[in-house]
Formats: C-alpha cells, sequence, structure tokens
C-alpha cells in the first residue's frame, strides 16, 4: 500500500501512508488509538476505498471497491469488531458470502466438516460448528472470527487486535496459529496494543501517528521504549503514579455475596485505595463489577452500604461503574461530549455540574462540548465516560478494563486520573487482563476463578503469584 | 439541528410559492387560517416525535384521534355542562392509550410497531363496537370553540410547541434521546429507560388527545376523522430530519416538517394537482426529501458491539 | 447472488466434536418448542375452540364450505405475507404492496381483455418487479428508511392508480377466472398457488446462498458488508421478491373479481395485514430472525378467526378488537419465549 | 349514501385538512365535459319516475313501488319457517348501519322466518364473493345481496342464481337473474333534485360550489352529471367543482378558501350530504350569511336547517330499502308476485316537510327516511332517546 490517504466527513484520519507487507513475514502495525490503525486495514479489506493511494497485491494493482473483491485478491481480515451474527450457526458464520455450494444449492455437511476441520486445527473443542454463535462466550466468538478468517485461506491475513478480548492462555494460542501462517508463506498484518506481542511475534514493525506514517523498523533493532516514543512522540516509560500512603474508611463491603454466576463474595473497599481484580476470561470480573453496580445484582449476601437491586440503586448509594464496552455499554455515541457527559447528573436530576471543568478536570484535548463521541478517540471516549461519574462525586468507581484498546497516551492520563480521584477519598476497584497494569496501579489484588475469589495478593506481587492463583487446577 | 436547518429550508420556499399563488396567503387572517389547518397534524407530529427520537413508532394515533371525538360525542351529546369533564377524560384516555402502549412495548418487549399497530386495531374496533357502528350524540360549543375559533387553535398550537422544546431541554428530554441512542449504556448510567419511553408514549397519546379536541371542534363529529394520521404525523417528522431508530433529531424540526407537508398539500391543491396526481408528487418529494437528508449522514447505522475496544468504525 | 467463489473445501464431512461445557444459559422447558411450532399450536387451538363455540352456536365450523371458504379467503393475504417475510427477514418491509396488487388487478385486466392471457401475466411481473426494483434502490442507495421508501412509492402508486382508473376496469376471461373458482377436492386451486409461493420462498431461504445471506443482511447489515456480501443487491432482490408476490396476489385477486379494481389491494388492507401475519407467525420485525412456514400459520390462524366470526356472525369491529389483541399477545408471548430461552 | 365509499386507508392520503381552490381554470368557468358515466336514457327515466305516483301503501313507502312490471315467483313458493340469508357489503357508514338496523328489525316482525344469516364483507369484494359462495351453501331458502362493487359482484351472484331465489338492493348487478332488485329511484334523480332547487332559488349570475366526495363511484357519478346538466341549462356560475373524501374538515376548508377568494357564495351543490353541516360552518365562521345549501335527510344538517332556518334542501336517499328486501324475499317464498325492478319512492326534503323528518331524540348522523319509527325496538336501537 503506497501514499494512502482517507478522511471522514472532511476530518483526514489517514494521510501518505505506505505499507509493504513480504510473503511469510509478521508485520506489525502499533500506534494510539485514532492513529488510523483500523481504518488502513479496512482499505485494505475493501471496507474504505481511499480517497488518495494504491494498493498492489503481488505486484499487481488492485482496487477494492467491496469487501468481496479484498476477499478474492486473497486478503483476510480479523476485525477489531465483532463480525458474527448470533442467530446463525458457527458454520454459517464462518462461510458467510461464501457458502460452498453443490449443485447450486448450498451444501451443509460440506461447510460444517470444513468448519469442524479448522476447530480441531486449532484444538478448539469446546463448542461445534452447528452451535449457534449467540451461546458462545466472547473467547470462543474470538476463536470462530478466527477460523472465519482462516477459511478463506488467504495470502495475506490480518488482525486487527485478536488478543484483545482473549486471555493469556488463549493469547499462546493464537501465537502458535500465527507462525504456522509464517511457516505457510502468509503474509500477518498484526495490530495490537500490547507491545510484548509485537516483540514476540512481528519481525517489522510500522508506527502510525496522527493518520501519518512515522517509521517502519525491525523489531529487533528497537526497545519497547523506542516504539513508545515513536507512537506518541514523547518519552513516557511505563511509570504508574504511587500506590496510596494510607486509606480511609470502609465505602463498600460485601460478604457472601453471590449469583448465577458468583458465589461467596467477601470484599472491602476502602476509601483512597484501589483494589485490582485478576482472573481469567469467564472468570466472573466482569460479573462482579455488574454484581457491586445492581446491574446484575447479588441474589444472597449483604452489603453496605446497600445491596443494590437495580442500577439506580447503587448509583443513588454513589456507586459509579465504567464498562468494559464503552460503545455498548458506556456512550450513546450519537450525542454531543456534554450530552453523555451530564447524563448521569440528568439521570438523577442532580443539578448538571460545568461541563467544562468536567472536560478540564478529564483532561479532554481538545474539549470540544458540542460534538459527537463517536468521533472521538478511544481515550479521549474513555475520559467522556469518566466525565460522566465524575459529576456523581461516586464514593465507589468501579472499572471494567478501564484502558482496554485505549493508546499509551491515555492510558497514562486514566492512571492518573484514577489515583487522583482515590486521593480524593473514592474507593476504586478496577478489573484488568493486563497483569502488569494490574499490578502497577492496585494496593491490592483480588483474584477471581469460576466466580470465586481464589485469594488475595498485597501491592507489588509478581504477575506469577496471580497467574498461579488465578488458573490453578483449571489447566487452561 | 444542523440536520434540521433544510427543512425550514423547504418550508419557507413552499411557503413564498403559496403565497404567490394565492395572496389572500399573506394576510392575517390567511396564514393565521392555515396555521390553524395545520395546528392537528403539528401537534401529531410533536408528540410522535417524542416517540420516535426514543426509537419507537406509534401508529395508534390515527384511531386515537377519531377514539377521542367519537367519544367525545357521545358523552356530550350536545349538553354544555358536560364539556369540561368530558375534556379532562379525552386528555385521560390519550394519556391512558400512551401509556399501554408503552408499557407493552417496554415491559413486554413487543415491538412498537406491532403494539401500537394492534392498539390502533382495538380502539378503532373498540369504540364502534360501543356506539353501535357509527358516531352517535353531538360536541357543544364549548368543546367546539377550539377547533373552531382560530385564535385558540392557534394559541393552542402555541403552548405546545413550546411545551415541546423546554421538555426537549430538560434532563427528561436529554435522557430520552441518549435512550434512544443506546438504551443500553443510558440504563448503566442510571437512567430510567422503561419509565422515560412509557413516559414518551403518553406524551404522544396527549398529543393524540389535543389534535382530536382541535379536529372535532373543526369539523364536528365525524367516523373517520382520524384515518392516516398516523402515517402523515410519522411522515411529518421523518421530513423533519429525525431519524427513524432513534437517538437524533429536534422536535422543532419535526414540528416544521408537519408544517411544510401540510403547505405541500395546499400548494397542490392550489395549482389544482388536487386528486389524482397529488400523492405522485407526494410520495416522489417525501422520499426525495428524506433521501437528501439521509445520504449526508456517515453509513455507520448502530453502535457496533466490539470485544476489546473499536472506533466509530463503519 | 452467487457471485463468491466457490472456496476450495478439501476436507471430507466429518462429526462435528462434541459440543462440550457450552456457554449459555440453562434453557427453559418450552423454550426448545419453536415459534413456529407455537403458531401451529394456537392454530390447532383455535380451531377447537372455534369448532366447539360454532357447534354450540347450532353451526358446524368444518363443512367443506368454511374449509374452501378459508382457504379462498387467506390465499390471496398468504400470498403477500410469504412476500413480506422475505422483507421483513431481511431488515427491511413493504408498505406498497396494497397499492401494488390493485396495480396488478388493473393491469392484468386490461391486457386480458385486450385478448392474452399470457401478456397479461408477463406484464404484471414486469411492472411489479419494477416497482421492487424501485424500492429496494431506494432504499439502499438512497439510504431512506423502508418505512418512508414503501410509503412512499405506495403514494405514488395510488396516485397513479386515482388518475387512470375511475372504478373497475378490464375482463378476467372465465379461462383465466379457474384460478380464482376452481377447486381439486377441498383445496381450491389458489390455496394451491399460494402453497406454491411459500414453498418456493421456503426453498430459496433454506437451501440457498440468497436465503443464508437474506438472514445474514436481517441479523446485522455490517456485519453482512464485512464479511463480504453485497447487502444492497440482497435487499433489491428481495423487494423484487416482495413485490412479485403481491403481484401474484393481485392475478389471483384479478381472476377472483373478474376485472381489475383499483381499490381491492386497500379494502384489503393487505399492507398492515401482511406484516400483522408474518410477526404472528414468529417472524422477527427486527429481521434475521423467522421463516415461512411461522407466516403461512398466521395467515390460515387469521383466517380461522375469521371463518369463526363469521359462523358466529360477530360484528366487524369486535373482530378488529380481538385481531388487535392476538397480533400483540402472540409476539409478547415470543418475546417471553426468546429472553427465557 | 350507501355509497359513500369509506376513504381508503394508508398514508397521507387522507391527512390533515388540506386547503383548496379552484382546481383548475377549467373547473372555475364551468362544469367541465360531462362523465362517461352519463346515459341519457337512465336519465329520462330517472326524472321521469319522480313525477309518477307509486302504488302500495302510501304510509309504508318502503312496500311502494313505481309502475312494476310484476314477475310470477310460484316456482319458489315453499312453507314456511324460512331461513333467510344475506350478503352484505358492508356496515362502514351511518347510512348503512342504520338500514342494517332496520332490517334486523324488519326480519324480527316476521315470526315465519326462524333463522337470519347475515355475513359481513367489510367492503371487501374479495370477502363478499367467499360469502355469497359460503352463503348459499348453507341451505337458506333466499338470498339477499347489497353488492360492494357492481361489476366485480356480478359472477358471484350469477353463481347464487342458479341455486336459490336472490334478491339484490342498493347497488345493482349486471345481470337479470336475481328475482327482483330493489333501490330507490336514483342518483340522477337526487342530482337533478338539488340542482333544480338551487336554479330556482338563486339569481341568475349566482356562484354556485359544487362538492363531490371522489370520482368514479356510478351512483356519486350520475347525480353530479344530472346536477351537470341542470347547471349548464341555467344560468347559474359554477365556480368551483371540489372533491372532499367525504371528510368534514377538508369540506370546510375547502368552502373556506371559497369564501376567502370570492367573498361570498349563492349556492353549494353536493352529491352526499354527509359534509353538509361543515359546508354550512364554514360560512358560519366566516360570519357570511349562509347561502341556499344542497343536503341530505341526516339529522344534524335538518337540526341546522330548522335553527338557522336556511334556504335549503335535502334530497335522498332512503334507508328504508333496508326492509324492502325482507319483505320481498316473504313474498317470494310465499309464491307472490313482485316486481322485476322494484323502484321505491325517493321523497326530498323542504321547508314544507322539514318539521315532519326533524327528530331532535335521534343522533345527529341518523337518516330521517329509516322508516323505521313504526319498528319495535325504536328509538333506541337506532340510537336514540325516548
Ligand atoms: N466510519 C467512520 N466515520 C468517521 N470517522 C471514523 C470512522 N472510522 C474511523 N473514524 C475515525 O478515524 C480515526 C482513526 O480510527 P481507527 O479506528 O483507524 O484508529 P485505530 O488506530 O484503529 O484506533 P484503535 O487503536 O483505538 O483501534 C479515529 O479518529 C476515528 O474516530
Ligand atoms: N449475559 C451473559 N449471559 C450468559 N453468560 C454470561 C453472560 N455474561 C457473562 N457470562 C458468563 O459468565 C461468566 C463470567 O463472565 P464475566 O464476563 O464476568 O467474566 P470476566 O472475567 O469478566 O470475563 P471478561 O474478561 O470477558 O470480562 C463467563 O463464563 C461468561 O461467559
Ligand atoms: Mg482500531
Ligand atoms: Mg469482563
Amino acid at each position: 500500500m503506497t501514499g494512502i490517504g482517507k478522511s471522514f466527513l472532511g476530518v483526514r484520519v489517514l494521510s501518505e501512508v505506505d505499507l509493504a507487507v513480504e510473503a511469510g513475514q509478521v508485520h506489525a502495525v502499533v500506534g494510539e488509538n485514532g492513529a488510523g490503525k483500523s481504518t488502513l486495514m479496512k482499505i485494505l479489506a475493501g471496507v474504505h476505498t481511499p480517497d488518495t493511494g494504491t494498493i498492489a497485491i503481488d505486484g499487481r494493482q488492485v482496487s477494492f471497491s467491496h469487501p468481496l473483491d479484498a476477499q478474492r485478491a486473497g486478503v483476510a481480515i480479523i476485525y477489531q469488531e465483532f463480525t458474527l451474527l448470533p442467530e446463525r450457526s458457527v458454520a454459517e458464520n464462518v462461510f458467510l458470502g461464501r457458502e460452498p455450494l453443490r449443485r447450486g444449492l448450498v451444501d451443509r455437511a460440506a461447510m460444517d466438516g470444513a468448519t469442524a476441520a479448522l476447530l480441531s486445527e486449532l484444538g478448539e473443542d469446546s463448542f461445534g460448528p452447528r452451535d449457534p454463535v449467540k451461546r458462545l462466550s466472547v473467547a470462543q466468538q474470538q476463536v470462530v472470527e478466527i477460523v472465519k478468517a482462516l477459511s478463506l485461506d488467504a495470502r495475506i491475513v490480518v488482525m486487527d487486535e485478536p488478543t484483545a478480548a482473549l486471555a493469556d492462555h488463549e493469547v499462546e494460542l493464537l501465537y502458535r496459529l500465527v507462525r504456522r501462517l509464517q511457516e505457510r508463506g502468509i503474509a500477518v498484518v498484526y495490530i495490537s496494543h500490547r507491545l510484548r506481542e509485537v516483540f514476540d511475534l512481528a519481525g517489522r514493525v510500522t508506527v502510525l501517528k496522527d493518520g501519518r506514517l512515522v517509521s517502519t523498523v525491525a523489531t529487533a533493532e528497537v526497545t519497547p521504549d523506542d516504539l513508545v516514543r515513536l507512537m506518541v512522540g514523547r518519552d513516557l516509560g511505563t511509570y504508574f503514579p504511587p500506590l496510596a500512603t494510607s486509606t480511609g474508611e470502609v465505602r463498600l463491603s460485601v460478604t457472601g455475596g453471590g449469583n448465577a454466576r458468583l458465589s461467596d463474595i467477601s470484599l472491602e473497599l476502602r476509601a483512597g485505595e484501589i483494589v485490582g481484580i485478576a482472573g481469567l476470561q469467564g472468570s466472573g470480573r466482569s460479573s462482579l463489577a455488574k454484581a457491586l453496580f445492581g446491574a446484575a445484582p447479588f441474589t444472597t449476601g449483604t452489603m453496605t452500604p446497600v445491596r443494590p437491586r437495580s442500577v439506580r440503586e447503587a448509583v443513588a448509594a454513589g456507586i459509579g461503574l465504567v464498562t468494559e464496552d464503552r460503545k455498548a455499554e458506556g456512550l450513546a455515541l450519537r450525542q454531543s461530549v456534554r450530552d453523555n457527559a451530564l447524563l448521569v447528573a440528568r439521570a438523577i436530576g442532580r443539578p448538571g455540574a460545568s461541563v467544562r471543568d468536567l472536560l478540564d478536570r478529564v483532561r479532554l484535548s481538545p474539549p470540544r462540548p458540542s460534538q459527537e463521541v463517536r468521533y472521538l478517540s478511544g481515550g479521549n471516549q474513555q475520559k467522556v465516560v469518566l466525565a460522566k461519574w465524575m459529576t456523581l462525586a461516586p464514593d465507589v468507581l468501579l472499572f471494567d478494563e478501564p484502558t482496554r484498546g485505549v493508546d499509551v497516551g491515555a492510558k497514562a492520563a486514566i492512571h492518573d486520573l484514577m489515583r487522583e480521584l482515590a486521593e480524593d477519598g473514592t474507593a476504586i476497584m478496577m478489573i484488568s487482563s493486563e497483569l502488569p497494569e494490574l499490578i502497577g496501579m492496585s494496593d491490592r489484588v483480588i483474584v477471581l476463578r469460576d466466580g470465586r475469589i481464589a485469594g488475595t495478593l498485597p501491592a507489588g506481587s509478581s504477575e506469577e503469584a496471580v497467574m498461579l492463583l488465578a488458573a490453578s487446577e483449571e489447566a487452561a | 439541528m444542523k440536520r434540521a436547518l433544510p427543512i425550514f429550508a423547504v418550508l419557507a420556499v413552499l411557503l413564498a410559492a403559496i403565497a404567490l399563488a394565492n395572496p389572500f396567503f399573506l394576510e392575517p387572517a390567511g396564514f393565521l387560517a392555515f396555521v390553524k389547518r395545520a395546528a392537528p397534524l403539528v401537534i401529531l407530529a410533536a408528540g410522535q416525535y417524542f416517540v420516535i427520537v426514543s426509537g419507537e413508532f406509534d401508529l395508534s394515533v390515527g384511531s386515537l384521534v377519531t377514539v377521542e371525538v367519537v367519544v367525545a360525542a357521545r358523552l356530550i351529546d350536545g349538553n354544555e355542562d358536560a364539556t369540561w369533564p368530558v375534556l379532562a377524560l379525552v386528555v385521560v384516555i390519550g394519556l391512558l392509550v400512551g401509556l399501554v402502549n408503552g408499557a407493552v412495548t417496554t415491559l413486554l418487549r413487543v415491538p412498537s410497531f406491532i403494539t401500537t399497530l394492534g392498539m390502533m386495531l382495538v380502539l378503532s374496533g373498540a369504540v364502534f363496537l360501543w356506539t353501535g357502528g357509527a358516531p352517535r350524540g353531538a360536541l357543544s360549543h364549548a368543546f367546539r370553540v377550539f377547533g373552531r375559533d382560530t385564535l385558540w387553535s392557534v394559541l393552542i398550537l402555541a403552548s405546545v410547541g413550546v411545551a415541546a422544546v423546554l421538555l426537549m431541554r430538560a434532563d427528561f428530554g436529554r435522557t430520552l434521546i441518549a435512550t434512544g441512542d443506546n438504551e443500553r449504556a443510558a440504563a448503566l448510567s442510571g437512567v430510567r429507560v422503561t419509565r422515560v419511553r412509557i413516559v414518551a408514549f403518553a406524551i404522544s397519546g396527549l398529543a393524540a388527545a389535543v389534535a382530536g379536541i382541535l379536529l372535532g371542534g373543526f369539523a364536528g363529529v365525524s367516523a373517520q376523522v382520524g384515518q392516516g394520521l398516523e402515517f402523515s404525523a410519522i411522515t411529518a417528522v421523518v421530513l423533519g430530519g429525525v431519524v427513524l431508530g432513534g437517538g437524533r433529531g429536534s422536535v422543532v424540526a419535526a414540528m416544521a416538517g408537519a408544517l411544510t407537508l401540510e403547505a405541500l398539500f395546499t400548494l397542490l391543491n392550489l395549482y389544482g394537482i388536487s386528486g389524482a396526481l397529488e400523492f405522485t408528487v407526494q410520495g416522489v418529494i417525501i422520499i426525495a426529501a428524506v433521501a437528501a437528508g439521509a445520504v449526508r449522514l456517515p453509513f455507520s447505522l448502530t453502535p457496533r458491539k466490539s470485544k476489546g475496544d473499536a472506533h466509530a468504525a463503519s | 447472488m452467487n457471485d463468491a467463489p466457490p472456496s476450495e473445501i478439501t476436507t471430507p464431512a466429518e462429526a462435528a466434536p462434541p459440543a462440550a461445557r457450552r456457554a449459555g444459559a440453562t434453557r427453559h422447558p418450552w423454550a426448545n418448542l419453536g415459534s413456529t411450532q407455537v403458531v401451529f399450536l394456537a392454530l390447532l387451538v383455535t380451531i377447537v375452540v372455534g369448532w366447539i363455540l360454532v357447534a354450540i352456536d347450532g353451526g358446524n365450523l368444518l363443512t367443506l364450505e368454511t374449509v374452501v371458504g378459508v382457504q379462498q379467503r387467506s390465499a390471496a393475504l398468504g400470498i403477500v405475507a410469504v412476500g413480506q417475510t422475505l422483507a421483513i427477514l431481511a431488515g427491511s418491509l413493504d408498505l406498497s404492496v396494497a397499492y401494488l396488487i390493485s396495480l396488478a388487478s388493473l393491469v392484468a385486466a386490461e391486457i386480458m381483455q385486450a385478448g392474452s392471457v399470457p401478456g397479461a401475466v408477463a406484464a404484471v411481473i414486469a411492472v411489479s418487479a419494477l416497482v421492487g426494483l424501485v424500492n429496494g434502490v431506494v432504499i439502499t442507495k438512497l439510504r431512506v428508511h423502508a418505512f418512508i421508501a414503501t410509503l412512499g412509492v405506495a403514494l405514488v402508486i395510488k396516485g397513479v392508480l386515482d388518475h387512470l382508473y375511475d372504478g373497475p376496469a378490464g375482463r378476467v376471461p372465465e379461462s383465466f377466472q379457474h384460478l380464482g373458482y376452481d377447486r381439486v377436492g377441498p383445496i381450491p386451486v389458489s390455496a394451491m398457488l399460494w402453497a406454491a409461493v411459500a414453498l418456493t420462498a421456503w426453498f430459496l431461504l433454506s437451501r440457498t446462498r440468497y436465503g443464508y445471506r437474506v438472514h445474514a443482511v436481517g441479523g446485522d447489515p455490517d456485519v453482512a458488508r464485512l464479511s463480504g456480501v453485497r447487502t444492497d443487491r440482497v435487499i433489491i432482490l428481495t423487494h423484487v421478491l416482495c413485490s412479485l408476490c403481491a403481484g401474484i396476489a393481485g392475478l389471483l385477486l384479478a381472476s377472483r373479481l373478474g376485472a381489475g379494481v383499483p381499490t381491492v389491494g386497500t379494502d384489503g388492507g393487505y399492507d398492515l395485514e401482511s406484516i400483522a401475519a408474518v410477526v404472528l407467525g414468529g417472524t422477527a420485525l427486527a429481521g434475521g430472525r423467522g421463516g415461512v412456514a411461522g407466516t403461512v400459520g398466521g395467515v390460515l390462524l387469521l383466517a380461522v378467526l375469521d371463518s369463526v366470526f363469521n359462523q358466529l356472525e360477530v360484528n366487524s369491529f369486535f373482530k378488529d378488537v380481538v385481531r388487535g389483541v392476538v397480533i400483540v399477545v402472540a409476539v409478547a408471548v415470543y418475546a417471553r419465549k426468546r429472553s427465557t430461552s | 349514501t350507501s355509497d359513500k365509499p369509506t376513504d381508503t386507508t394508508t398514508a397521507a392520503a387522507s391527512a390533515a385538512p388540506a386547503s383548496s381552490a379552484p382546481a383548475s381554470e377549467a373547473a372555475a368557468a364551468g362544469t367541465g365535459e360531462q362523465s362517461t358515466f352519463f346515459v341519457q336514457s337512465d336519465y329520462d327515466a330517472q326524472l321521469g319516475m319522480r313525477a309518477k305516483s307509486a302504488q302500495g301503501p302510501a304510509d309504508k313507502p318502503w312496500e311502494q313501488a313505481i309502475d312494476p312490471q310484476m314477475v310470477s315467483t310460484t316456482q319458489y313458493k315453499k312453507d314456511g319457517g324460512y331461513h333467510l340469508c344475506f350478503s352484505n357489503a358492508a356496515v362502514n357508514n351511518p347510512w348503512r348501519q342504520v338500514g342494517w338496523k332496520s332490517m334486523q328489525a324488519e326480519v324480527a316482525l316476521h315470526k315465519e322466518i326462524t333463522t337470519f344469516t347475515a355475513l359481513d364483507a367489510e367492503g371487501k369484494d374479495d370477502k363478499q364473493i367467499s360469502d355469497i359462495a359460503e352463503l348459499t351453501g348453507k341451505g337458506c331458502d333466499a338470498l339477499i345481496v347489497s353488492p360492494n362493487t357492481t361489476a366485480t359482484l356480478t359472477p358471484a351472484v350469477k353463481a347464487a342464481c342458479g341455486k336459490l331465489p336472490v334478491i339484490v338492493f342498493d347497488r345493482g348487478v349486471e345481470t337479470d337473474c336475481p328475482v327482483t332488485m330493489i333501490n330507490p329511484i336514483g342518483g340522477y334523480a337526487f342530482g337533478a333534485d338539488g340542482a333544480e332547487f338551487l336554479v330556482e332559488k338563486v339569481p341568475a349570475g349566482g356562484k354556485i360550489l359544487a362538492l363531490r366526495i371522489l370520482p368514479g363511484v356510478d351512483v356519486l357519478e350520475t347525480r353530479w352529471s344530472a346536477a351537470k346538466v341542470t347547471f349548464d341549462k341555467s344560468r347559474l356560475k359554477v365556480v368551483g367543482v371540489e372533491f372532499t373524501d367525504g371528510d368534514a374538515a377538508k369540506t370546510k376548508s375547502i368552502v373556506s378558501d371559497y369564501i376567502a377568494r370570492h367573498g361570498k357564495l349563492d349556492g353549494v351543490w353536493m352529491d352526499a350530504g354527509a359534509t353538509a353541516v361543515a359546508a354550512v360552518e364554514a360560512f358560519e365562521d366566516a360570519g357570511v350569511p349562509v347561502p341556499a345549501m344542497v343536503g341530505e335527510d341526516q339529522q344534524d344538517f335538518l337540526q341546522k336547517w330548522k335553527q338557522n332556518n336556511l334556504t335549503a334542501i335535502a334530497p335522498t336517499y332512503p334507508t328504508y330499502q333496508w326492509r324492502t328486501p325482507v319483505i320481498a324475499a316473504l313474498k317470494i317464498l310465499k309464491g307472490q308476485e313482485v316486481p322485476k325492478t322494484w323502484k321505491l319512492p325517493q321523497p326530498k326534503i323542504t321547508a314544507d316537510n322539514l318539521d315532519t323528518y326533524l327528530q331532535p331524540n335521534m343522533p345527529p348522523l341518523h337518516y330521517a327516511l329509516c322508516g323505521c319509527e313504526s319498528l319495535p325496538g325504536f328509538p333506541e336501537t337506532w340510537g336514540g332517546k325516548k
């Protein structure tokens, strides 16, 4: 791809970007949120047509007006968003748009067979080709996405943040898969915010910033810090704000809390501390957050100040939740920054704070209250979500994957904000699948396993210690 | 508001065209007569807007208008003293029907298209079951003055307009739009999405009641007074640039849409495209107007459910 | 639609691996009863209860006349509803069918009067296909919400009808009226036509790529597009098929009425009634979920209700009340099933 | 009148009241060319009948007939209890409601009718066709049909004629197979009555506004054709011919516009009275005197007429014709002869006989010529108060 440029509604998203990927090479693309990685890939996949620039595959000029064209040219992509139909079976999803035919009719047997083969190739036996996707867990669905891409047996495979929803053991599976593709002489484009993965897998890495190409380097020749510097344009290092010096009174406490997905949950959150929640995918972390927040309430156990039966009760009691999935659960995307920031205040009829102050507090830049949030980058969107909860002046604020898919720059800002809030006396609970972050931020780490508390670790424990608790006897 | 601007332009052009063909239109009396005529549809559109912006439909307003008029006529039966109690009842019925629509849609999770379609059948059936097939009784003068007297109609229209705007500026309005945009996010921010939606339906029902009072007042009892109004109202709202599916559009634009539709009818009559091809022209214009508004939008439809994080991807 | 390259699949069909430790909530006892079964169950109950009521009234619901009557009455609506099912499955809907039916009946009757039955059929097919094409193009290319798009097209047709016709026109020869009146035993030809249309649609949906894509587009247009489905084509084709069904219904009605009638479509309320029948049959208005079988059940259910009311000489206003309630209740039940399953 | 079609559903079609103006210069100038529905011979026949005096009991116009051609019915003779069947086009407007109630009351009068089966086609031709088919298989002794559409119901009626005696009333069918075909004099007479009244009352050069429900319905077309003939011969100026869809609001808007444009009108002709009151109100609201009006025999109009003692006339299409088919059916089953085409008298209400038809205790949309005053259950059954 050379000289690629693209703008949406006059907003320039990509300009003059070149990307060259060789067969049998894993090529990483990194950059902050909104740098244009996904857009670049969607152009390669024929979702968007570039305003400028050309694409060549095996030296042949190609131009895609529809994803189908790209597929035919041998480009397969695992999108950042889910691209599955919950109502349809796994096989139907995998072969959507390319259903195998026999005498002009769809050949179900062939479809299921091929899907089953690919699944077993991935060592995935927890579900079959005929299972409806709606009954799969997030991780299982991600596997389907991967199978979907593989079934194309393309010559170029793009993976846009494939591990965002995967737990570590599943990431391992993916690693092996990528290497196998590599051996088969397939070119792999790998996008991730987790630099470790970049260095584990990629031979070369292209850095984007604000829709422009910063540089393309061999991973062997750079350090993670170099990359970060390239991405952010300044040095950040991996410093986390200092831990709490002292903790205040108990803001929230549960004893013997349980529901369909959780059992025997007992924990305390104190003013001024950040409590980390660790666990494998599906271990119940989000369920815990949603239970404390009244969205999927505890059915048993006691909880102070209240055991919320609804979100409103929790909010009224000063509990807030920064949800796992910003777009689906956090923001009204077509509403302005202002309307989103004031949503909570309005919902509970609090006099709305001054939006300007709010945006300053969360360091939203540029602070344009009238802008629709869907045009903000991931990081800025997350800041708006934070602003929303600031209006509540919450006693307890729960964060579920607060920095997932958020770039290093915004990440640091969010970390600082969390610590500030804690110092102002808010009790904070943080869920994160990124252990370094979790350990770096938390004053304590509670580890979940199968919906139970497997144990609590002090600040500064090692990743190994956490993993041991999280995964013990559940041999991933 | 950006999306709303085109409709005002269109409206201005239409009004100008009418004035050209019919100078009487420029006199206060002439213009007010037009406003008075438009009032019921504008009010219905305002009500329909609240439902549409929350992501729903209300197909029952047409038959609700009929019900209100027929019920009022039978209960008042020409007796002046009955006017005020019946007016109150009419309003209550409107609210009640709206509440039922809202409750069935939200609590029983029936798509509002179906809920209100069913309500449409039930209402039109029930009312004539009650009156034995044809309207009975008569409306009192006190009742009819609201729709017959130009000043009253204009006054009512104005106050409804103001009320609608204020409502949309208030917390209710903002949370309503947010609900229409992303129900889940609203709920997880503490918005009582169910209640907000039910209220929206109640407002639509109330609007239908007021429209019924005006229409009944304007022309008296008739079995078909409300016929087809639901489609006119929805069309008007959409003309105003309000997007079916919720979360976008302003109530002022919706009301402007209604005025535009009304002006369109007037104009088509003025230029003698009456009867026959009038509808053809209407259909083409409606499609064209909505298309003009639609293609300006980015392709993105629904907030995408995403794993990890995703940007406003198409 | 079959424009995707045949993906080379070598691995032979093998038994799918056991779906062990599957995520997902435990299922509600009667959840495994598909909404289609529910419709037909409801249909059965209606027939039994209706039969009893009529018997009490001193009549008999299951006479030859009534059985034939039910089919005669439901055939036209049934054919339209099949087309409407496709549209709704694809996440769209069509409010223009009623006027299209009237138009089709007139086109048919006029050309038949001119002497050519095949010509008339061809013309009807052409006209309806064109209308469907317009609907589809306006929805996909101009991005007008289906509700408004088809409502607009409906108005356009209405205008044309009012302009060209003031009352019944054309003549349908006896030869063609067999379609509307003949029957083989208790099965009217019209019902067979309906069955044929329904079977064709069912086959398209469950066995062809087009069918798979209709479900995909209705389920989530973005996902479908990202997966390489040409969503616009699917939607356009769907509307063409939907309009064709309306055209066929127009032909059927013309053959029954012996002439074309500019109000036959709207008098029959085929637009909203067909949508009602479809959702009554368990197809989700949101699209992507449901099927033709349910729709057939829904139409029959409405027809049997009608017939029972006819027998009991219930007045039409009461009928409307019951219809409204039945539709809403049915959909509420489906919603409940879905949430508990 | 029976042919008042309930405005078809859907869409901005019957949207909110729309203002209006002269449809076109042509319309404004005169009454345009005669419609294709005009049949000179029928016109002459009907206008002739108005003069003739009907045979039969004067106090029971529904049993009267204008120069009847009797036909023998002995072949249908059988002993009672009878099973009468009725395929009704619809009950979707006040005129049909009033008539339907009268018919039921008439049936109740006759003990020899053991069962009366009626199916309502809800205004759907297709349904009425299957209804008729269903009824012919129900062992009825005689079938009464009120066709929804003349042309399209003909085949079904033909089919029924073969199986049992058929009586058709209100709208006709294009076959003479029914034993008798019952209805009042007809549309030409109706239209002429109103027009002639205006010609008589309005000074030469006066401005007339003609309001029609909608084009294309034969009975309504005949009314207008007849009026047109009268107007074209007169020295009155028809300033506009407008369609109201039978919608009161739209009517009022149209009339208001005409008043605004022409200052005053001298007469209003209508092909159906349902919107007469709306038209009158338009003048009241505009604060101008109400000119000569043509209405119909609905109580609300008669009351307005009385209150404001208008210069008005009300031609009628009497609802008492709903009683006649039952009477005819019994005659036929008893083998008594009946008129082949049973033409009922079609009186008009004038200032002189207004008081005899004005019934303040009846609902506003009640039709004065229901001939139901003597029937059991009157007035409550018809929505009236004692
Ligand atoms: N369909 C669209 N319409 C308008 N703007 C868009 C659209 N898609 C993306 N954008 C904008 O383009 C910019 C680049 O988005 P993109 O998703 O490519 O960034 P990214 O590098 O993938 O970020 P992330 O790492 O969070 O996925 C962002 O500002 C985003 O808001
Ligand atoms: N809405 C739901 N319906 C059915 N099962 C669910 C639902 N939500 C979660 N689960 C299941 O409950 C268990 C806990 O889910 P939860 O999301 O809390 O785990 P988690 O640790 O938060 O995983 P994640 O990393 O996705 O947040 C998992 O098995 C998950 O599949
Ligand atoms: Mg991205
Ligand atoms: Mg989680």
